[in-house]
């Protein structure tokens, strides 16, 4: 059974969907491995390397000849037409509900499996890239904030002076969130956090940060782990009650999303002027319309003294291991996929397992 | 003018005994000296059989060596081939025997100055103390033994008016023995014998199965009492020593037994209070009910201490005590002792992606000293004791065992498979996942409650203590 | 000073002893020393030779004597010999 | 056929009195029950005077109230009257008295006995027992008055043959006491005597005069030996028990004291094997030496248990020895038993700019804790323990006071402010800039030497082991 | 048994005690704990007193129990006194 | 007495002399402080925050007809004329021995003191702004390399495989670089450390790392707690002993310099290539040379798959804590410089004491 690695052609995209070290693994359970030459370059993995594991550096068509595509990004056109009829696309396909493209692929005959629809249970942790990429964005987030920033992250009391330390608040703690904290906490600074979830309180106080606790009158927990979206009432009333929270903050990191939804706006413009000059806004939410009403995605800029960074990707600026865990991922997921047999592997009825099932666009 | 000691010797030898029975105790409170603390006490008795026999009061000695060849027959034997498991009835019945040898020894002595009409009100008092706890020590027994064999049920017995009753038989046996003090009357003698044999059982009935062992340790008290009243009577120094000895230090062993357990020693003794008032119960409660051993901190040092490895198993209760820095100090004190320790960290353990790493290395615990899923697996065989903090999900065999539980699948560390598991967390609440965890069960866990910052601290302490 | 008090006072000053000396037992050791105190609490053995041993003793007091010498020899004997089996089983791997 | 006890009440009364110097002894171990434990001593001895003068063998009140009235009003007017500082002198005296009392009422008993003549032995061997220890106790004590009065030097006076002169006068003691014994010659009874009193003189001597505590303490052992052999030739039990109390604990407690000086209880009471051996001398004998004090764990414990405020300053050697983590819990230790602390970080402190810093937030100490120098210094004044963790140049008042010195201008965290400042490093080495510390000469100022983290972690099990 | 040899009983459990109550004092109680024991150690006084007190003393030994009485008493109100001041010292601001 | 404070002008340069908080104190001493408009700007200090402190914004003239001119760089020819004569001029002239714009200056009539001069003792601990700027650069350093670095600092176990921690290698353990191991461990990385001063050992362990021994038959100690420069025997060897060392690092970061000397080159070009595909070198002596062969002032490069940051304004990058300590240092300095006497703020004679002395240039 072949398997085809592309390189990543979205602009700024470095990871690629596999590592010569998963590829070894691959190689060694009986796939034939074909990756596209240079895929691997922009994460530090050279052809070299993939071919010592046992993998075959190839040109860009064979590599979408395969049984199996596995991407890290959504297909774009040229690439949903290229995978052949009968093969299955895996990858984040970053879509939500109808999608004309993934349609198209379909009719094409192109079995498309999402890995963004990865269930939330125990057994699918490993193959949950959702988490292993926000991970990385969390902690990224930091170092971003922190080569930002003017100012020290940690207290320290000089000769010079003292610098206090920065006051940073994150705003969500999913998985990325919690990552954000415990490394903002490991620069030294002081860090406070906040999510609708009430159950993160603990959490965030298991990283040594501080809760805010807000009262809104409704819970924000909703399915599978995940948030639900509030109403406008309690919209309203968050705003307003985190404002003051917000313009004491140094830096603020925030990652609210909601699954399928427009990421929540939490920073109003009026919070942002009331912030000092020199602070720092990450807003991991960007792709989704952000978490902050000034952010521009994949933009830079400073307003009222405040810079607001609206990076989409940061897995990709640590894309040497955010390409290892997606692979790692990707690997425990074709490993429930398929069956050993004495004739090589044997693709199992993907409909018979829930992980695989619920992974199926369109069905 | 010369030194009079000769005729002595008896009186000394006496000592010494007593002496090796003071050490022997003392022995017996370190594992180091254990082994030959026990020497000791075999010595003493030795000592003190020998210098009683050579002795002039002791004349006939027929009857009494068929009696010691029997006894030592059936006590070697019966020593011999008891189960391990049974080891506490076994200690419950020779403890009955101690108190109707008492009781017999009272009476035999009571005979003996009739019949040489050497009867006064001071010993007829301290007959009387040897009688009662001799006689409430062995019903007692024989109640203790019952529950624990299974004769009779271990649940606390309870019925309206006990401890009325209780009171009533008390009171009632201290007027006979004032009549018999005062008066010599046999019968008194005979029915205040009675009811304490009727007080051990009413007193020992109520209290249930799990408060056994502070039971024995408290009529081991009471014999020891029962000993020392002998020896008033009989006017023998080392039975008074060493009744005292024993009376005072098993009171003492039941405190602490009962402290180690976060039981009252009122509770138990007066069974009935305890068990009546609880309300919920304590952790360690709901744990023996539930079958699970809980333990102290010292049981987990007692084996930590001189054990070759030690793997700790970080979870999310870690993160909540902030027990990190513990942990690291835990390590250091275990280093020091020549153990070597490890910590395996599971994939998932905690609530995001690296979390125990994040407080590992702030508190300083050298990378090559934590170890991965797959790494460490298959060192847990070889493993003494796993220490499992606040971790629960992360090493429940549910996830091999158990296909219907939400967690199957899902690989686990298997620290159940070290010698000593030992488990810090608050209750028997599950964790994330909500499954309740198999591995409570085991035969090689136990549960040590109490917020895994504090017991970590804990066993810190102890370890310190127990400095070589 | 009469024997008597004398004996209380040795009474009273083994029973300081006997507080002191068992504090900071380790809890695993709680049930050998249970058993040890047990065997140790068989002295009463030597009562019961005491009474059987006596010249005079009538036979209800012989009788009675030998019942105790036989009970409190199962308990000498017995209770060292456990104590002697449950640390054997406490010896740990070195 | 009735209680005989009633006559014995003297007997009850001195058991009494025994139990409440037991209970003294004991409430002396710790500074919570330190004074009641002095009153239970003050009411054991009222009783025990009491019960004597009550008692038949006492008929003749009259010297007996003239002693005693004198001998009241001195010994409370000089207790009263002497220096906080003349203290051990004090003791040392008080001392001399108890040896000499024992040997007049050794040779008191004699006489009496010959009197009566009812001279035995056993007696006479308990009558020698008590003049020689007492006798021993007497010169010993006075010699230790005077090198602490500095009557005589206070350094070890030392000659050859000293240890066998020692043995040879015991020998001659002992051969004269069997003399004294078998015949009851007096004249072997004085020489004894005589003996025993230069044997006390040459045994002490040769201690320095650092070493004069444990000496006293020594000494105290002595006089309950010979309280306690008096006892033995007046058949009294109270002094008996309370002559053996004294006596081991009075042993016991030297040979703690030597073990928190670091030296062996065989050098001390040898007074030569020990001083000619020392080579070189451990830190706290430097210390002494120089005028430095040096303190144990339990010292900073005593004084930070209780106290209001305590400032942590930590330098360089905090950060050699990575003693962050145990600072922090100590931190959590003192805070829940009410104790403010903070940390007091001088801009240079440590090697790097922030060195500090980066260390306390490693171990997670709150940074509303951490005070920089022109916050705190104020503070110094209302601080009771000022804890300083491996910094020396930092808290330097020379760079105030001493032009001349290299810190000269640079300013300093003002620990020596507080109450008690306790150091916690290895030596009396100085830090960064080689200058010697001032503060370690100042009055409220001890050094605790050792790693600073291995100290810090002995004040933190201290701190456990005294859980309110 | 003979009241020596109980004496001899008596004093042995009372080193027991001795030994025991002492462990785990306080280093800063040290120096008062000697004054204290010091103080005790004046227990001789009951001695000086059973010989000065004796109606048959003859005038030696009258001479040494008053001796032995006033030296005594000193100890006994000294030591006690002083070991109160030392303690008081000790008291802690709170 | 005047101050003036100019605007920097050099390129990149984003700090300031004063800042509003400094220039609040030095206001309160008696000093008439003139702050040009806009000075603080890239700092994040704004004109009205001068303002408000007391300071006056006045135009670039006005600032150097002051008595006392402060400044971070060294001036530029224009500048240097603008001082007016009988003034003073302080900054870090960036000088060593000989130098012609200093010497015309002093023509002119103008007193210069070099800030880099201050003597190390001390006294003079809280004017020194080559430590206090060295602080910052090792731990700016140290975020530049997490940032350029594709992978994870820290060691993380997580269910899609294990980021092995970053092997960071310090090189030179003087200020910056005891501030960039700190800032390594802090974010989790395993760091070693080399220096050529004996002493360094227990400061690298007292930071939780780890140091690395050398042989290299001679002391690196030199005068004032600086190295000195070593034999050219010693320096191959030393180049020949770290090589292993160096090959195994994934992160170097090298703060080696020796007073008015090139900076010692310890990373050859032989050593980049045995590196790791993807490792980080960030060369502090960029500046002086650099301590790798390969290093480009001002550049970032790849070589070899290795990346080699060249920047060389580290304390620019933290901006506003590199002036508040900056100024800290020179109103340290300005105190001992003036007696308050009635009749306002007097000048003492900068010869009478020893910080002063050595500071001045040319005398
Ligand atoms: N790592 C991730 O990315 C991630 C993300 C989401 C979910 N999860 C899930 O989280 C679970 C992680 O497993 P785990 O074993 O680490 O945690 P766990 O199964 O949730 O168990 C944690 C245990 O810690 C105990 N605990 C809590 N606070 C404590 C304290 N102060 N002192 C002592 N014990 C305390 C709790 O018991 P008591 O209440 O009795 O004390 C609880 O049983 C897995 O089910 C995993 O799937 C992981
Ligand atoms: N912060 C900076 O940027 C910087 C830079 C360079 C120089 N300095 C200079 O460094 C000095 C800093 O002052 P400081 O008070 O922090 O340090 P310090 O004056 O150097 O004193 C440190 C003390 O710690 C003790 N020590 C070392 N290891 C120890 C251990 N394991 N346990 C216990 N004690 C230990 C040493 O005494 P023992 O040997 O007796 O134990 C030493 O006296 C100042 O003179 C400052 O000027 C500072
Ligand atoms: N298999 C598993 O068990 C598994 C795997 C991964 C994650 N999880 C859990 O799922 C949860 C969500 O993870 P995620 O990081 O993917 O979430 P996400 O990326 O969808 O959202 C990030 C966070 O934003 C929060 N948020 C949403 N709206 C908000 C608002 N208005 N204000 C503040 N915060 C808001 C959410 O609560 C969430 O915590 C976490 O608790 C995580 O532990 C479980
Ligand atoms: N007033 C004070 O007491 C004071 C103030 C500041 C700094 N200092 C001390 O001065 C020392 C130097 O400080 P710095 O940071 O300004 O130094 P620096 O910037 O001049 O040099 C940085 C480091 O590079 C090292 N180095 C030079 N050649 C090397 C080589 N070939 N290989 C490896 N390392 C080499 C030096 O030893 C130094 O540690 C430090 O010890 C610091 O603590 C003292």
């Amino acid at each position: 059974m072949k398997l085809g690695i592309p390189k990543e052609t979205i602009a700024g995209e470095r990871r690629v969907a596999t590592t010569p070290e998963i590829a070894k693994k691959l190689v060694a359970t009986g796939f034939e491995v074909l990756v596209e030459q240079g895929a691997g370059a922009a994460a530090s993995f050279t052809d070299e390397a993939y071919a010592a594991a046992g993998a075959q550096p190839v040109a860009r068509a064979d590599c979408f000849n395969a049984d199996i595509v596995l991407k890290v990004r959504r297909p774009s056109e040229e690439e949903a037409r290229a995978v052949r009829a009968g093969a299955h696309y895996i990858s984040l396909v970053e879509s939500c509900g109808e999608d004309a493209l993934l349609g198209r692929m379909r009719e094409q005959g192109v079995t498309v499996l999402a890995m963004e629809r990865m269930p939330r249970i125990s057994r699918a942790q490993s193959m949950d890239a959702l988490s292993s990429q926000s991970n990385i964005a969390g902690y990224r987030a930091v170092i971003e904030a922190a080569a930002c920033y003017r100012r020290f992250f940690p207290m320290l009391m000089t000769s010079a002076g003292s610098a206090k330390p920065a006051r940073v608040l994150v705003l969500g703690v999913g998985v990325a969130g919690l990552q954000a904290i415990a490394t903002a906490r490991r620069l030294g600074a002081d860090v406070f956090a906040y999510d609708v979830r009430p159950e993160t309180k603990e959490q965030i106080r298991s990283l040594g940060a501080k809760p805010i606790e807000l009262d809104l009158g409704e819970s924000g927990a909703g399915e599978g782990g995940y948030a639900k979206e509030l109403s406008a009432e309690a919209k309203a009333r968050q705003q307003a009650l985190l404002a003051d929270e917000l313009a004491k903050a140094h830096v603020i990191i925030t990652t609210a999303l909601i699954p399928c939804r427009p990421a929540p706006e939490l920073i109003t413009e009026a919070v942002v002027e009331r912030m000092r000059a020199g602070s720092i806004i990450i807003d991991l939410a960007a792709a989704n319309g952000g978490n902050c009403k000034l952010t521009e995605p994949d933009q830079v800029i400073e307003r009222h003294g405040v810079t607001i960074v609206g990076h989409t990707n940061y897995p990709s600026m640590v894309a040497a291991d955010a390409s290892s865990f997606y692979a790692k991922n990707l690997s425990n997921l074709l490993e429930i996929m398929v069956d050993k047999t004495d004739a090589g592997l044997q693709l199992k009825d993907l409909t018979a397992d829930e992980i695989t099932k619920a992974m199926l666009v369109g069905d | 003018m010369e030194l009079t000691l000769t005729p002595n010797y008896q009186a000394l030898a006496y000592l010494v005994s007593a002496f090796l029975f003071i050490f022997a105790l003392k022995g017996l409170t370190h594992p180091a000296t254990a082994r030959r603390g026990n020497l000791f006490g075999m010595l003493g008795m030795v000592i003190a059989i020998a210098a009683t026999l050579d002795g002039e009061e002791v004349q006939d000695y027929w009857l009494i060596g068929i009696a010691m060849t029997i006894g030592a027959v059936i006590g070697i034997r019966v020593a011999r081939q008891i189960q391990m498991t049974a080891m506490p009835q076994l200690v419950a019945a020779l403890h009955s025997f101690v108190g109707m040898a008492a009781v017999l020894v009272a009476l035999g002595t009571f005979l003996n100055h009739r019949a040489a009409d050497e009867l006064d009100g001071l010993l007829m008092g301290e007959l009387s103390a040897g009688v009662v706890i001799g006689a409430i020590t062995f019903t007692g027994s024989v109640i203790a033994f019952a529950k624990l064999q299974g004769i009779m049920s271990g649940a606390p017995i309870k019925f309206i008016g006990q401890h009325a009753l209780n009171a009533a038989i008390a009171v009632l046996t201290i007027l006979l023995a004032f009549k018999f003090g005062t008066t010599g009357a046999i019968w008194a003698l005979l029915l205040m014998t009675l009811l304490a044999f009727v007080l051990g059982g009413t007193l020992i009935i109520p209290i249930g199965g799990a408060d056994m062992p502070v039971v024995i340790s408290m009529l081991n008290s009471y014999s020891g009492w029962a000993a020392a009243a002998t020896g008033f009577t009989l006017q023998n120094n080392l039975l008074i020593i060493v009744g005292a000895l024993v009376g005072f230090s098993g009171a003492i062993l039941s405190f602490i037994m009962c402290r180690a357990m976060n039981r009252s020693i009122i509770n138990v003794v007066f069974g009935g209070f305890g068990t009546s008032g609880d309300s919920g119960g304590s952790a360690g409660a709901t744990a023996a009910q539930q079958g699970v051993k809980s333990a102290s901190v010292e049981d987990a040092v007692y084996w930590m201490e001189d054990a070759g490895k030690v793997i700790i198993v970080p979870g999310y209760g870690m993160a909540v005590a902030q027990a990190q820095h513990a942990l690291k100090e835990m390590m250091e004190q275990l280093n020091a002792r020549g153990v070597e320790v490890k910590f395996a960290i599971h994939p998932v353990a905690g609530r995001m992606p690296g979390h125990m790493n994040v407080l590992l290395a702030e508190a300083d615990i050298p990378y090559d000293q934590v170890l991965e899923m797959d790494e460490v697996n298959s060192e847990f065989q070889s493993t003494d004791v796993a220490l499992v903090v606040g971790a629960n999900d992360v090493v429940n065999p549910a996830a091999k065992e158990d296909k219907s539980s939400p967690i199957y699948g899902m690989p686990i560390l298997e620290a159940g498979k070290a010698r000593q598991v030992y488990f810090l967390k608050r209750s028997m609440r599950p964790g994330y996942s909500g499954v309740d965890n198999l591995l409570f069960y085991q035969e090689n866990t136990s549960l040590i409650f109490g917020d895994a910052k504090d017991t970590i601290e804990g066993i810190v302490g102890a370890l310190k203590g127990t400095g070589h | 000073m009469s024997e008597s008090i004398l004996a209380l006072y040795v009474f009273i000053l083994a029973c300081f002893i006997g507080y002191y000396v068992i504090w900071g037992v380790t809890p695993s050791l709680h049930t050998p020393l249970v058993a040890l105190t047990n065997a140790i609490s068989g002295i009463v053995l030597v009562g019961a030779l005491l009474v059987t041993g006596n010249p005079d003793a009538g036979f209800f007091a012989s009788l009675m004597g030998f019942l105790a010498v036989l009970l409190a020899s199962i308990n000498v004997f017995g209770g060292f010999l456990v104590t002697h089996r449950m640390l054997s089983m406490f010896k740990k791997k070195k």
